[in-house]
């Protein structure tokens, strides 16, 4: 084996967006890494000046077409403050039923198309049906019932249209969300199903300290509603989010880095809001967590298709008991009276926390806004996994290592889209 | 003709009655602001006490503070929808051995009883069966579905904003064609006075309680079409209208319309006697053929389309078409208007453009 | 190698959800992979293989001057090129910055301005190479996207209607969100595509599918305007994901003087 | 209503019929003549001047002349220029394969009505398709007809249809035949120029002339005007439209032009019932 090595992965794949990792070994030593993002850039937060606060869900949406719930509902929040509107309960749950569509269709995707595949040696999901046809069409059916259930609240799968600042433009009746009823079920046995499955990959042995930051809810596993915790000790209102949080813009890359204030690197995702708020999963969330063997805290990222899996089983299991407990809100949205404000908004996208920020002016246009995407917020510990993973498994030969790497990267599911877009892995051994 | 006199409550118990006898009973129903055709169970499924303002371009309900059940006229949607559906598959083609075989789809045509079709509707129910039954072929599917329904006329008590059905001799009273026609009577309490049009009409007259209905009802149900046919929104000329509008193909008029057409499309698809369709065919990546069908509108471009071109690329002539169409070729290929005067295309124009208003002008222009 | 048809996904500036919408084809997928070889398909395989392609689906709009030359390569490579979405048929939500000036753009979202290398416009894929075909709609759908595939491989004339969401509208049944309630909807101008959503969600259609056949902008604005829209507002709805549209963008410029 | 309809019901007329290709002939570069047999017991009898729907598994379904002999059962003829998705499919048929058809539809010409008369036959192009017949059945008919003569205009001598019929043609005593084309290199035998300038050319007694005249519309304006400054009578020239169809049996309202369905009642017509719409734009 070479003393030096380097590894230039140009286009990652099987990620959401653009973008490419480069290392640079010295045997065991990392002389350089970085893991790039080189979507090009689209401006949004300058193109929301001067647009009207009710436009800022469906534009932000376009953000990123993996995960538009998220945009949707972190924009609605912020906004909600900045113009002091109390959604009624009822509202508010159907929101959390939209986004339990969102997580059911994301962690869906990303367990059986982006991250099996790593595990059990296939380029792609479609290869990996050729030898389990039955798993990847399980895998199909339970991401077609998280887009189903977007479609009958959203209007549609990607980009919904139904979601308002104040609520929705229509409110199902009960009878539609029942016909949801069986595919959620059948949903549910095959969450556990694919627990199941995936606790019985061969895991890397790896573990980091990382500071987890999630959102939380006293009564529920949050999805977007909440206030930002971590595992030391933070414990922030959404608003707060600025004064704990920082933004660096790297050159390497098209998006910008986040890191806390004088702490550094955190983790965003599954893992983390599993860490925070394991004993708020559902019932039988929280029992198939157990049989998997994942225990209150998970800090193996390698594990954490574990982690989706389970999130998927609650995913459906808050869905079916959100729809139980339905009744047809009187209106589908809170009026809206515009006007001067600025509003903090976040909520928990399939990938982590996403923060948006928004003053406003008067009639309610749009004078700036912030949205800090998860992916960005992960960077710092992307890299940082990659440095303490590689000393320990530069024995392994180009290929492997970089197919470890690129795992590794996928391993927080990154979107790159949102992050602006797309991996690509150099890697250098001199 | 027999009829009977009934309150509220015998409605019901003809509703009853048809469901009893395995109909569906599609009525009037008041669905997001408008009044839509629907499963009906009860006369309390009905919009009660709704009435509409409907002028071009607009439509919205208005409670009418009454107990009237048929306070309202025509919405946005007709009975076409149910006789010739907006897609229906025609055939599947199988390849095997070498050869195709062609198999008819099906044809789902459950027993329905349409509840509160009015005069124009009925009228335009007949355009359409000319259509489709009457004129050399039979479409197997619209065939089985008009055999299938069996239709409760109710006579229009008042005029919408954008009715004419009195200049285009189709409405508001109705004389036949119906299994059963219902007249609502006002006063206190409401009466409703039914008659038969068909044996099946009669069983069903047969089992509903009332009193037989008498001179004194038969002239009060005149009266409340009689108030309709006063109380019309709009009018149409007719006289002459076909050698008018054929023989005008280059008024100026064509041109102004279009300019404020959307060639949207609206109009047609709002029409209950527009019927065209195009095809379509499809072979899905792991199955069979189907050539389907779907509405279409001579308003868009490729209704025209010769390989290349479009006939019709100019909105004027698609408008033109159209209005020449409804008002007077009609005539010459299914020997009546297209029009029956149920204000539709006026109605549900976003821009509000009104087809009596148009043949106004083309005649006044063309008199000049 | 198999004789199939070899299918390659691009993607330039875009949010990544007409891409998605291949792998939303839940029902589709397999019968397509098993119709198509997925040459190359970076969202969803780390396989790649090479050109030519027969088919090509291309996302996103050039932004950038390394994309502008990449869609030069992409095409050499493609017998077929099918754009897919408002990004690459019209330049998208970010052709927005088309009215702006983009350094100040840069410098709002960014701290290091001189980091950022980009085009001061954001234009649709036939502006740089002669297109095949095109599916609008932000995002497309997948029936459209099937069928365009369906198509191309039995060598039809995909069904992808020109004409308007109203005709949608009206096949669905909905009652007309503009004439019941007086709400703004860019329905009559607007291509059909998408299944005529909004109004069934009690929302005008906000125009994710670009300009229809003849879409007779100005004078739907002039019904908009009888219901009491604004022309700032007018601007807005015109300039959103198909912005850069001609049909909408000169009725927005014409407002927006 | 139940009462007032009965229709057969088994009787679907959208749905077509297998039948088998079993010989084609590339008459031009883009223009193939195809002979079909049916596969079941739908027999196609027509007049001259009628058309089929012709159905290509899953990629759709066109109108289509029907261009044989009429006294020549079990076999159907039909030739087609490949100018989009359904007749390209059609011209890369092979024999052996299997199609739909339904049919015949439409008007034919008025052939019934020219014993005694001088028949004057001008095709355009892929116009001869639909006079083929026509021209058959004259000549079967030859002792009842006076004068009989076909006068043929195509692009290029490349783009001439039925070249065999054309030798026996122009070798037959019983017809005048005279062609011409657009544009053609020196060793082009016939004429070149418009296919009017044949007119002189050919003997018949105007007033008791009948025309069939199919061809792009411009030519057939051209040609009934000529025909009408020699002194033919507008009743007594047919035309032959086209427009847009999905059905053939209209229903589907497509070819739709003025008064007429084309499928129904046409698609021959009288110049003299069309010579007004002829002169509108876009109708
Ligand atoms: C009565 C009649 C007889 C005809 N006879 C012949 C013939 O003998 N030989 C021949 O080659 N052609 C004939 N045509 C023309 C032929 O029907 C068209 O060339 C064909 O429909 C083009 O279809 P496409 O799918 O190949 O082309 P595209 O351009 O892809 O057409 C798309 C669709 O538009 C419609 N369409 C397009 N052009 C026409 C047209 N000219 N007429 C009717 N519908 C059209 C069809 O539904 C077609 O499927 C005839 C047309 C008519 C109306
Ligand atoms: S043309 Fe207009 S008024 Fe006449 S029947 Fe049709 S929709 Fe009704
Ligand atoms: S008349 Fe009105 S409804 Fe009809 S196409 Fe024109 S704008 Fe649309
Ligand atoms: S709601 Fe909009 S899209 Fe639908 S018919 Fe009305 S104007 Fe057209």
């Amino acid at each position: 084996m070479h003393d030096e090595r380097t590894f230039d992965v140009p286009y990652l794949a099987r990620v959401e967006g653009e973008g490419a990792l480069y290392v640079k070994l010295e045997g065991d030593r990392v002389v350089d890494l970085s893991f790039r993002i080189f979507e090009p850039p689209r401006f949004f937060e300058a193109m929301l000046r001067g647009r009207l606060h009710s436009e800022a869900p469906d534009i932000t949406a376009r953000i990123c077409g993996i995960c538009p719930v998220a945009y949707q509902l972190s924009s609605c929040n912020a906004m909600e403050q900045a113009l002091a509107i109390e959604l009624p309960r009822e509202l508010q749950q159907l929101r959390r039923l939209l986004y339990c569509g969102e997580w059911i269709e994301s962690h869906a995707l990303h367990v059986y198309f982006l991250h099996a595949p790593d595990f059990l040696g296939y380029p792609s999901g479609i290869a990996m049906a050729e030898d389990f046809p039955e798993r990847v069409q399980t895998g199909l059916r339970m991401k077609k019932i998280g887009n189903h259930l977007m479609t009958v609240l959203g209007g549609r799968e990607i980009h919904p249209i139904n979601v308002r600042v104040g609520g929705f433009y229509r409110v199902p009746r009960r009878s539609e969300l029942d016909a949801l009823i069986p595919d959620l079920e059948w949903g549910l046995e095959a969450a556990l199903d694919t627990v199941s499955w995936v606790a019985g990959f061969p895991f890397q042995d790896f573990e980091r300290d990382y500071e987890f930051v999630a959102m939380q809810h006293p009564d529920e596993y949050a999805m977007h509603e909440g206030r930002i915790v971590s595992n030391r000790g933070l414990d922030i209102a959404v608003e707060q989010w600025p004064a704990v949080f920082e933004e660096e813009h790297v050159q390497r890359s098209n998006a910008l880095h986040a890191r806390i204030r004088e702490r550094g690197s955190y983790h965003l995702g599954p893992m983390a809001r599993y860490s925070l708020n394991s004993e708020r999963l559902t019932p039988t969330a929280r029992r198939a967590a157990d049989q998997a063997g994942l225990g209150p805290i998970c800090r193996n990222p390698f594990r954490s298709i574990v982690v989706r899996a389970v999130e998927t089983v609650f995913a459906f299991e808050e869905a079916l008991r959100l729809i139980d407990g339905y009744r047809r809100p009187a209106e589908p949205a809170v009026l809206v009276d515009p006007g001067p404000g600025e509003g903090h908004g976040a909520s928990e996208a399939p990938r982590g926390l996403l923060y948006h920020h928004y003053v406003l002016g008067a009639d309610g246009v749009i004078e700036s806004a912030r949205i800090v995407p998860p992916t960005s917020q992960n960077q710092l510990s992307i890299e940082e996994d990659l440095r303490t993973f590689i000393p320990t498994h530069s024995h392994l030969d180009d290929d492997r290592l970089q197919w470890e790497l690129e795992q590794a990267i996928r391993n927080y599911d990154p979107c790159i889209s949102c992050a602006t877009h797309f991996l690509d892995l150099t890697v250098d051994r001199d | 003709m027999d009829g009977v006199l009934v309150s509220r409550s015998g409605l019901d118990d003809l509703i009853s009655d048809l469901t009893q006898r395995g109909y569906e009973v599609l009525g009037p129903t008041r669905v997001d602001g408008a009044i839509v055709y629907d499963r009906i169970g009860s006369t309390a499924d009905l919009p009660v006490g709704w009435g509409d303002e409907q002028g071009p371009g607009g439509y919205r309900l208005v409670d009418r503070g009454d107990e009237g059940l048929f306070g309202y006229t025509v919405g946005p949607m007709s009975w076409k929808r149910f006789l010739f559906p907006p897609r229906q598959d025609l055939f599947t083609v199988s390849r095997s051995n070498g050869t195709l075989t062609f198999n008819q789809a099906e044809i789902t045509a459950p027993e329905r009883a349409f509840f509160g079709v009015r005069a124009c509707e009925l009228a335009a129910i007949g355009i359409q069966d000319r259509v489709f039954l009457e004129s050399g072929f039979v479409d197997p599917g619209y065939a089985e579905r008009r055999r299938s329904a069996l239709v409760v006329v109710v006579e229009c008590g008042t005029a919408g904003g954008t009715c004419f059905c009195a200049s285009m001799g189709t409405g508001p009273g109705c004389s036949g064609g119906f299994d059963l026609a219902i007249t609502e009577l006002p006063g206190d309490p409401i009466d409703y006075l039914v008659r038969s049009g068909s044996p099946a009409g009669a069983a069903l007259l047969e089992g509903l309680g009332g009193r037989p209905a008498g001179d004194a009802d038969f002239e009060r149900a005149r009266r409340v079409v009689e108030q309709a046919a006063a109380s019309m929104g709009r009018s149409l000329e007719v006289e002459g209208i076909r050698d008018l509008l054929v023989d005008g193909p280059e008024h100026p008029r064509w041109s102004e319309v279009a300019e404020r057409c959307l060639a949207c499309g609206n109009c047609t698809l709002a029409c209950p006697t527009c019927f065209c369709s195009t095809t379509v065919d499809r072979v899905s990546l792991d199955g069979d053929a189907v050539r389907s069908r779907r509405w279409d509108s001579c308003f868009g471009l490729d209704f025209s389309g010769l390989h290349g071109h479009s006939v019709r690329a100019t909105v004027k002539s698609r408008y033109r078409q159209w209005m020449t169409h409804k008002l007077a070729t009609w005539h010459d290929q299914f020997g009546s208007s297209g029009c029956v005067g149920c204000g539709r295309c006026i109605t549900w124009c976003p821009v509000g453009i009104d087809i009596t208003q148009e043949v106004r002008a083309i005649r006044e222009e063309a008199v000049r | 190698m198999t004789g199939k048809p070899k299918l390659a996904v691009w993607k330039f500036a875009s949010c990544d959800g007409c891409q998605l919408t291949l792998l939303d084809c839940e029902d589709e997928l397999l019968a397509i992979a098993g119709a198509v070889e997925i040459a190359n398909f970076p969202e969803a395989s780390s396989a790649e293989i090479a050109g030519p392609y027969d088919v090509s689906l291309v996302e996103g709009s050039i932004t950038t001057e390394h994309d502008a030359a990449r869609i030069l390569t992409v095409r050499e490579q493609s017998r077929f090129l099918v754009t897919i979405g408002a990004c690459a048929t019209a330049g998208g939500v970010q052709a927005l910055r088309n009215w702006a000036d983009v350094d100040e753009f840069i410098s709002i979202v960014y701290a290091e301005p001189e980091f950022i290398s980009t085009l001061a416009t954001s234009t649709p894929i036939a502006a740089h190479v002669p297109v095949d075909f095109e599916l609008s709609g932000c995002p497309i759908s997948k029936v459209q996207l099937v069928e365009v595939i369906e198509a191309f491989l039995q060598r039809r004339k995909p069904d992808i209607p020109t004409y308007s969401v109203c005709v949608d509208c009206k096949l669905r049944g909905t009652p007309c969100v503009m004439v019941r309630g007086g709400v703004p909807c860019l329905g009559p101008i607007t291509r059909t595509g998408c299944g005529a959503i909004c109004p069934a969600y009690d929302r005008g259609c906000y125009g994710c599918f670009g300009p229809a056949e003849s879409a007779k902008v100005q004078e739907l604005m002039k019904a908009w305007e009888g219901l009491g829209v604004s022309d700032s507002d007018i601007v807005r709805a015109l300039r959103t994901f198909n912005a850069a549209a001609e049909p909408f963008q000169e009725v927005s410029d014409s407002y927006a003087r | 209503m139940t009462q007032t309809i009965a229709p057969e019901q088994s009787w679907a007329p959208m749905l077509p019929h297998p039948y088998r290709v079993v010989g084609t002939v590339v008459e031009t570069q883009d223009t193939v003549t195809l002979l079909f047999e049916s596969l079941s017991d739908h027999q196609l009898r027509f007049r001259p001047g009628q058309f089929t729907m012709l159905y290509v598994y899953g990629v759709g379904e066109v109108p289509i002349s029907i261009a044989g002999n009429p006294h020549l059962g079990g076999q159907l003829v039909h030739t087609v220029r490949a100018v989009g998705a359904v007749t390209r499919a059609i011209c890369g048929l092979r024999p052996g394969d299997v199609v739909g058809i339904r049919g015949p539809f439409g008007t034919g010409w008025p052939i019934d009505q020219v014993a005694g008369r001088d028949l004057l036959i001008v095709a355009g192009g892929i116009g001869l398709a639909p006079l083929r017949p026509a021209v058959i059945e004259a000549l079967t008919q030859r002792e009842s007809i006076r004068q009989l003569s076909l006068l043929y205009g195509a692009r290029t001598p490349n783009d001439l249809l039925y070249k065999d019929d054309l030798i026996g043609w122009k070798a037959s005593p019983s017809i005048d035949f005279e062609v011409t084309v657009d544009r053609a290199h020196s060793d082009w035998w016939g004429d070149v120029g418009l296919v009017t300038n044949l007119l002189p050319r050919v003997r018949f007694q105007p007033d008791r002339t009948t025309a069939f005249v199919c061809g792009p519309e411009v030519m057939m304006r051209v040609v009934a005007r000529a025909l009408r400054t020699a002194g033919v009578h507008e009743d007594r020239v047919f035309v032959s439209l086209e427009r847009n169809m999905k059905c053939g049996i209209g229903m589907c309202g497509h070819c739709q032009y003025g008064s007429d369905l084309l499928c129904r009642t046409g698609p021959v017509a009288p110049y003299s019932a069309v010579a007004d719409r002829l002169k509108v734009d876009e109708l």
